[in-house]
């Protein structure tokens, strides 16, 4: 399968968009990012970042990491060597835009999630979403995740909420969308100021921006000039599971060929528990 | 087994005469009647309860040739093209520190709310659900729509009517989408999602969900 | 049954009914609401709305001092991120700074002035003027009263020094300065008397880090991303970075090489450097000159020549060989920085080793006239009167049973430290400690009294140069949030205080307020005509030399402003010591010691350790439960990592619970099996605890530290354990 | 009361034998209610489903009585359609089957769903693509016919026959019938199949993805040839059942056997589809991702045991007993065969769903493992409950079983299923 996402046109491919209409004026882009696990130091800021950003409560009582809701989560990896020669690596995970085949929005039965044909997002309604769950089966990223609770904060801390962002309810489904709103804040500052065009240092997602190491290269992959479609292009960048052929639109990159081969080996193997 | 459905027949015929189909029909009919105009007539003033403004503002007193005030005079953005909306209470305060003119309603809003810099918290019939994200720039300043597409006469209106609100689901009435029987009211259109997404079509733009939902 | 209803009719006029319920909009209507009502559920928080602005201020929650950029909502903070172009953060922030605003939301947050019960550690509320009559009335029994200043230099620090001055046994002091480089052993192996010295990055071209979390937000968060930026493959100006340390910290996974040593037997492994420095002629040449104990008799060369490369190895578990070729690497990959200690839990090395490591950045030309450690200028005192007239100690320096009443002073200093270090110093019999914190958490943990101050964003307050930093910085942090009623700045507490103890000093440390405290240093600051400022409202960098009047330094630093002095010239024409001032015996011995400790390599050692970021007190901001409770990316401090095959050799199995047992007590720990650990090895990190989400209802202020081993030097780098399955 | 509601030509326990033996049950029902009640009422977070695991006993349960339940619609479609008259000695009883299957199965679906006062949101912004909403739009259409279906019998009961009109009602819908098969039988194909497209055309899951026909992975057929199999096979067992409980003769001999040719017959066939399919799926579907079919069975406790066990032990082994038993061998080898049958259906839906779930996708990722909460056990056992209780009513008041009053006159002294103890 190929994988020549961010290089050509590949709205054409997308079959979720190509029946939109594709007359809107402002021009078409498809935004990616290039994680690089070399610089990932794991502390966290990211996912903290994000929480924040995205109106994600704390915790519920009870919630563990299979429960709890991280719509960007570091994974540590390892090369499966013992001491000494072991060595790990930190992957953040959100949802990784899948261009091609996108798994989660043919199977939604009422149309809560799609690809937005402007800008390649992957898009999640929560007021449409009835929770059946069956987005989060189908996502091989498990970045997808399902509000089973009802959102809390600690007393006083709904004054902090982002007006930007409306919090989710109990029993729908949620994920990263490349913090939609920015772009949204962006594309109404350009307005304001008569421009059809949004200066791209406007928009950055918040884990990109909240990167100590700025492991997170965020941009346009069809603008050529972009750091990111360059670091994309890279020998040493790749992409998780590109066999399943669904042209994700978040891109790892690494110099040490271990970790691309970890990423390469597709499914773990190996017994109950390990990984 | 045939046989037996015409003895019953008999049977029942026989012990009843003919008095049963009208009877029968009338009680149908009865039922059907009485709910029906419940359904119709009662029942949406049930579910909606009417919420009236705290005060009685005049648009045209304002926007009309004696005064001569446009919209974005009060209604404007901030510095990033955020929209603001209704204007808090020190924008009334610039004219109206004391009651301009001898209509109850100025000296309410003098006294009670100018005076002690209390907000008037005003009944929104165009507040949109929480999940729904609209960006007056982009409507405004790149689109070019005028207000009066989606806002109407309420530049030019002399008075508030009163909010009607769901009980249920606590949604003002005028934004409601073309959905499930939605009499019997035809409330001012142009803030339902279907509006909204009628122009999106008629223009072309904006074609997917996260573009209006956050 | 003819006349009258019968059952017939009714079930015909239920029909129609049902016939017309169904063509009325009542159903159809109700599913539509029902639905709506779900998408707006009056339990779910609606956020606040309105007019969207920016504020610009400093981070106080560690002594890294990064700026930060305030996103509010009617001036009500909603999101944070720093100020792109700060010399310290340079744009960015760390877990915890992220959710700073968070920590006045925090369901444990202290409501007010409370008194604890010695047993049950349940707080019970006390009126504050009670607190203060009843504090003063120790302070004035007391024959020794200390104030713990978790993060000195800060104005505050000098009204309590005042304060102390005006009481008869008053001691002022702080945790031991471990990070990275300080000032300790370079001045006692030179000539060189600077007050605090920081790290030329950009000089380095090769870092070796002793258990430094170098690459894990070490020094400034700017720093750090720097030395790894430098660090990575392919970067312009590379700087090879060695990790040497027994645990597997993040840092290690990320330097050049990671060089795991057998624990607490670093100061051996950089003897066994400066032996193949030696004796191959690899050191410095400029220190051919002045030097004290490098050759002959009670020397350096005669520490380390009991010290062979077939010893060192059989110590630290190192191969001799690859000693050797680190150590010419060091010597000929140079500019060479030595840096040492830093890890927020796992304390300072003792001085004998601080010496060792002073020796070897010495012979690697690190201190010297063109050395990577430069020395840097302390930041003036708010006021000339306000010299500080009682000397601050470290903690370690104060004579055990000495301190009736300790003021414990709640601000995060970024590192743990084991309660036994405090308590040792109080006297035996009940001894009041009174904290100034507002969550009940790290050493708060242990209070009489705690009365409640401000948190992060609700008061005034000033960061000084953080470790590490080459040159000297002053940042403020102004207050963006209305402190909750029940709150009382330090300073508050400290004039009612002083005037409820008659304190000499009332009228000058009433006379004040933290503002003005702040605005008199920068008055001072600015008298120095030197270094320049980073205005971080117009994103620009002003010299001071170009402004007219200290008013315009103030309204600066009070937007997010930084102040740097000059960059000092390296030091030059010093003779160095390099057994210290200190008795030589004393650094024979201690390695010795050292050498003894992980003689016998069966005993299986806790190592306490914890990553940058993970804050001091236990206890961080609600968000951060997306790091330790609901993903596995950091580890609570509950989890005991250990190596499979250790753990299966004491019958441990993984994920159950194990015993860890020292001579000092025992704790119940969640066994890890972790293959990257090192055979004999424990490894807890301690920091945040699981579900503190939740509200705490009782201050138990017990981590893994309390069971560790405090060495004579204040050290506590390893503890020999025992393991046994529940 | 009880008494005349009970036809004449049959006799039936007395009635506090029979409140005796609904009470356990109703018991159950309520327990299960309470558990219902705490997941509509708190949320999920009641079960110990999880992001990993997002589907879990519930949507495992819903796949398999609506396998089950299979039985209603193919034995009507061989009724009606293929004119098996035979068979008419067990429609009424399949119709129930079905009707307690389908209507439980929709019932623990609303529960599993976050959000059940939105479910209807499937019909009206239906999205054409996904296969759950071909299900959910056949399922409800298929539960509204089994409704109609139910009717006329009920309509037959005692007393209900007094009312005339409602007799010709029964008459005239008798004469439609045919008509509801057909319906019934189309839209069953279709959410059979889909609730196996489900799984089939998940990219995302290199265990549960299949190449397919135009828009169907071959799962769809699968799941619907597996369906039919196990419809006829679970009629079998049940009617066994019911007549060992209630001691009672029920339906003729051959009937049992017919049954029991025809689940055998398909299932041959449909254990070769299977074979066929799983080569595919090994050399050609999972390498085309890059993997080995065998890096999925790598994974304790998930052998290959379970696919042989699937194909072999629950697949071929009743397969051969039902298709060249069914004539000579005793009703013994017939019942444990197609109890075999239909455990090997719950076994298949079981690794479409759990084992699917279970498996890691990310290099990095683990394989996990989820036990229900007592809340999920309890709603599933509602179901398990309601469908005995509703059954066991039906069975006293109507007439499930046609032949049965023959059968008790002992008008034909051979054929008829004599329970020998």
């Amino acid at each position: 399968m190929e994988n020549n996402i961010g290089t050509t046109e590949p709205a054409v491919e997308n079959e979720n968009a190509s029946h939109k209409s594709e007359s809107s004026g402002a021009r078409k882009a498809r935004y990616g990012m290039v994680i690089d696990v070399d610089s990932c130091t794991g502390c966290g800021a990211c996912m903290v970042g994000c929480a924040i950003e995205n109106n994600v409560p704390p915790a519920a009582r009870g919630a563990d990491e299979r429960t709890g809701i991280t719509p960007i989560r570091v994974y540590k990896a390892d090369n499966g060597r013992p001491f000494p020669e072991s060595n790990s690596v930190y992957f953040p995970i959100s949802c990784q835009q899948c261009e091609h085949h996108t798994p989660c929005v043919s199977v939604c039965p009422q149309n809560a999630v799609e690809v937005d044909p402007q800008t390649g997002i992957v898009g999640q309604i929560p007021v449409r979403c009835l929770g059946c769950r069956y987005c989060m089966t189908a996502c091989p990223y498990h970045a997808r995740y399902f509000n089973w609770w009802d959102p809390t904060w600690p007393a006083g801390m709904e004054k902090t909420l982002n007006p930007d962002v409306s919090p989710r309810m109990r029993g729908v489904v949620e994920k990263c969308n490349f913090c939609f709103h920015r772009l949204q804040a962006a594309r109404e500052k350009a307005a304001a100021a008569g421009k059809t065009e949004i200066d791209p240092g406007d928009y950055i997602p918040a884990c990109a921006e909240s990167c100590p190491t700025s492991a997170i290269t965020f941009g346009d992959l069809l603008d050529e000039e972009s750091a990111v479609a360059k670091l994309a292009k890279s020998k040493n960048s790749f992409r998780l599971l590109e066999s399943l052929g669904t042209q994700p639109k978040v891109y790892y990159h690494s110099e040490r060929e271990w970790v691309r081969k970890l990423a390469e080996s597709g499914i773990a193997e190996g017994e109950f528990g390990n990984g | 087994m045939g046989g037996k459905i015409v003895t019953a027949q008999l049977t029942t015929s026989a012990g009843r005469p003919e008095s049963v189909p009208p009877r029968g029909k009338i009680f149908f009919l009865a039922g059907l009647v009485v709910v029906l105009s419940f359904g119709w007539i009662v029942f949406p003033f049930l579910i909606y309860k009417k919420v009236e403004q705290p005060i009685q503002f005049s648009h045209i007193a304002h926007t009309g040739d004696n005064v001569g005030m446009k919209c974005e005079d009060c209604h404007n953005y901030d510095s990033s093209g955020r929209f603001l909306g209704i204007p808090k209470i020190r924008k009334c305060a610039e004219c109206h520190t004391k009651p301009m003119g001898v209509s109850a309603e100025d000296r309410k809003l003098a006294e009670d709310y100018v005076r002690p810099g209390r907000e008037i918290n005003w009944v929104v019939y165009s507040r949109q659900p929480e999940n729904v994200y609209f960006p007056h720039a982009v409507h405004v300043k790149e689109a070019g729509l005028k207000c009066q597409t989606c806002h109407f006469g309420q530049s030019t209106s002399s008075n508030l009517r009163p909010a009607m609100i769901s009980r249920l689901s606590g949604y003002s009435l005028d934004i409601f989408g073309q959905n499930l029987f939605n009499a019997p009211y035809t409330p001012s259109r142009g803030m339902r999602m279907d509006d909204c997404s009628d122009c999106h079509k008629k223009s072309g733009v904006a074609e997917s969900c996260v573009d209006c939902h956050k | 049954m003819g006349s009258g209803i019968n059952r017939r009719d009714w079930l015909k006029l239920i029909g129609g009914s049902a016939v017309g319920l169904m063509l009325s909009p009542i159903p159809w209507k109700v599913l539509d609401e029902s639905a709506k009502w779900t998408q707006n559920w009056n339990w779910t928080p609606v956020p606040p709305k309105g007019r969207v602005n920016y504020r610009l201020t400093t981070c106080t929650l560690c002594p890294q001092a990064c700026g930060v950029r305030v996103r509010c909502v009617e001036n009500q903070p909603v999101g944070l991120s720093g100020i792109p172009g700060h010399p310290l953060n340079n744009g960015k922030l760390c877990a915890i700074g992220l959710g700073g605003h968070l920590m006045s939301y925090h369901p444990s947050r202290i409501a007010g002035p409370v008194t604890i019960d010695a047993k049950t550690r349940v707080p019970a509320p006390i009126p504050l003027e009670d607190a203060i009559s009843r504090i003063s009335g120790h302070v004035l029994a007391a024959s020794g009263v200390a104030v713990l200043d978790m993060q000195p230099g800060r104005s505050i620090s000098y009204i309590y020094k005042e304060f102390l001055a005006g009481l008869k046994h008053g001691t002022y002091t702080f945790p031991n300065q471990t990070d990275g480089i300080n000032a300790g052993p370079v001045n006692r192996t030179t000539t060189s008397r600077f007050k605090s010295y920081g790290i030329d990055i950009d000089r380095t071209r090769t870092i070796i880090s002793f258990r430094t979390p170098l690459l894990d937000g070490w020094g400034t968060l700017a720093q750090s991303a720097e030395i790894g930026r430098r660090n990575k493959k392919g970067s312009k100006a590379p700087t090879k970075v060695y990790q040497v340390e027994s645990v597997s910290s993040r840092s290690a996974g990320l330097a050049d090489e990671w060089i795991p040593v057998r624990p607490g037997t670093e100061a051996i492994f950089a003897l066994g450097l400066a032996h193949v420095i030696l004796e191959e002629n690899l050191f410095d040449r400029t220190i051919k000159g002045g030097s004290e104990n490098l050759w002959g008799e009670r020397s350096l060369s005669e520490l380390a020549g009991k010290y062979p490369l077939s010893r060192v190895s059989t110590i630290t578990g190192v191969p001799d060989d690859k000693i050797a070729v680190l150590a010419r690497e060091l010597a000929n990959n140079r500019p060479t920085a030595v840096i040492f200690g830093g890890d927020p839990v796992g304390g300072p090395f003792g001085d004998a080793e601080e010496i060792i490591f002073a020796d070897l950045n010495i012979l690697l030309g690190a201190i010297g006239p063109n050395g990577t450690i430069v020395p840097r200028p302390d930041l003036p005192s708010p006021g000339d009167h306000r010299q500080p007239r009682v000397d601050g100690i470290q903690l370690s320096e104060v004579p055990d049973h000495s301190i009736e009443v300790l003021l414990i002073d709640g601000a995060d200093s970024g590192t743990t430290i084991p309660w036994q270090l405090v308590s040792r110093k109080l006297v035996p019999v009940n001894p009041r400690i009174v904290s100034l914190s507002y969550l009940p958490a790290g050493v708060a943990c242990h209070a009489d009294y705690v009365i409640p101050s401000p948190a992060y964003m609700e008061m005034y307050s000033d960061m000084p140069t953080p470790a590490g930093f080459s040159r000297a910085s002053y940042n403020v942090s102004v207050p963006l949030m209305e402190p909750p009623a029940s709150a009382i700045e330090p300073l508050e507490f400290l004039k009612r205080l002083a005037i409820s103890t008659g304190s000499p000093n009332k009228a000058s440390i009433c006379s004040i307020t933290m503002r003005e405290l702040i605005r008199n240093r920068i008055a001072k600051i600015f008298e120095l005509h030197e270094g320049e400022v980073f205005d971080a409202d117009a994103g620009e960098t002003k010299s001071i030399g170009s402004m007219a009047s200290s008013r315009e330094l103030v309204r600066i630093l009070e937007r997010g402003g930084c102040w740097t002095g000059n960059a000092r010239s390296r030091v030059a024409g010093l003779t160095y010591k390099f057994l210290g001032n200190s008795d030589y015996q004393h650094v024979f011995s201690a390695m010795e010691k050292l050498a003894d400790i992980s003689g016998s390599a069966s005993d299986i050692r806790l190592l306490p350790h914890g990553t940058r970021g993970a804050g001091s007190s236990g206890v961080n901001h609600p968000m951060m439960s997306k790091i330790y409770q609901e993903s596995n990316l950091r580890l609570p401090s509950d989890v005991a990592s250990i190596s499979p095959s250790t753990g299966k050799m004491n019958g441990l199995s993984d994920g159950k619970p194990v015993r860890v047992k020292t001579d000092f007590g025992q704790t119940i720990l969640k066994a890890r099996f972790d293959q990257s650990i090192m055979d004999g090895v424990v490894q807890v990190q301690v920091g945040e605890e699981t579900g503190t989400t939740a509200r705490r209802e009782s201050l138990q202020g017990s981590n893994t530290l309390d069971i560790c081993r405090i060495e004579s030097d204040s050290t506590w780098k390893t503890t020999s354990v025992q393991l046994s399955p529940l | 009361m009880d008494r005349n509601l009970i036809s004449r030509k049959l006799d039936r326990a007395p009635l506090p034998r029979f409140v005796a033996w609904l009470v356990p049950w109703t018991l159950l029902l309520l327990i299960g209610l309470y558990a219902i009640y705490l997941c509509l009422a708190k949320g999920l977070n009641q079960t110990n489903m999880n992001n990993r695991f997002a589907f879990g006993l519930w949507i495992f349960l819903d796949l398999s009585v609506i396998a089950l339940g299979a039985g209603a619609f193919f034995t009507g479609f061989l009724l009606y359609i293929l004119k098996k008259h035979e068979l008419r000695a067990v429609i009424n009883s399949a119709v129930v089957l079905g009707l307690i299957c389908y209507s439980g199965a929709v019932l623990v679906l609303m529960v599993d769903v976050g959000q059940p006062l939105r479910a209807w949101f499937t019909f009206w912004h239906p999205n054409v693509h996904s296969m759950l909403t071909e299900v959910t739009f056949c399922i409800t259409c298929y539960l509204t016919v089994l409704a109609i279906e139910y009717v006329p019998i009920v309509l037959r009961n005692r007393r209900l026959k007094e009312v005339p009109s409602f007799l010709v009602f029964e008459f005239e819908l008798h004469k439609v019938m045919p008509v509801f098969a057909g319906i019934g039988t189309f839209l069953s194909f279709f959410h059979q199949g889909s609730l196996g497209g489900l799984y089939g055309v998940l990219q995302g899951r290199p265990f549960a993805f299949r190449e397919g026909i135009a828009i169907w992975p071959s799962t769809f057929f699968l799941f619907i040839i597996s369906a039919a199999a196990a419809g006829p096979s679970f009629i079998l067992l049940t009617t066994w059942l019911v007549s060992k409980i209630s001691r009672k003769s029920l339906v003729k001999d051959e009937v049992i056997r017919l049954l029991a040719r025809i689940s055998g017959s398909i299932l041959v066939f449909y254990v070769m589809l299977k074979c066929i399919d799983t080569l595919l799926w090994m050399n050609a579907t999972a390498p085309s991702f890059g993997l080995t079919a065998m890096s999925f069975f790598a994974w304790k406790p998930f052998s290959i045991w379970i696919l042989l066990g699937e194909i072999v032990a629950f697949g071929f082994l009743p397969a051969l007993i039902l298709f060249f038993g069914s004539r000579r061998l005793g009703k013994g080898w017939l019942v444990f065969s197609s109890i075999l049958v239909c455990c090997g259906i719950l076994l298949n839906r079981f690794v479409m769903t759990i084992q699917t779930l279970a498996l890691p996708t990310l290099p990095f990722d683990k394989f996990t493992l989820y036990t229900p909460s007592w809340q999920e056990v309890a709603a599933f056992l509602f179901v398990v409950a309601y469908g005995v209780i509703l059954y066991s009513l039906s069975f006293r008041y109507f007439n499930l079983f046609p032949h049965e009053p023959d059968l008790r006159n002992g008008k034909n002294q051979n054929g008829e299923l004599v329970i020998q103890k």
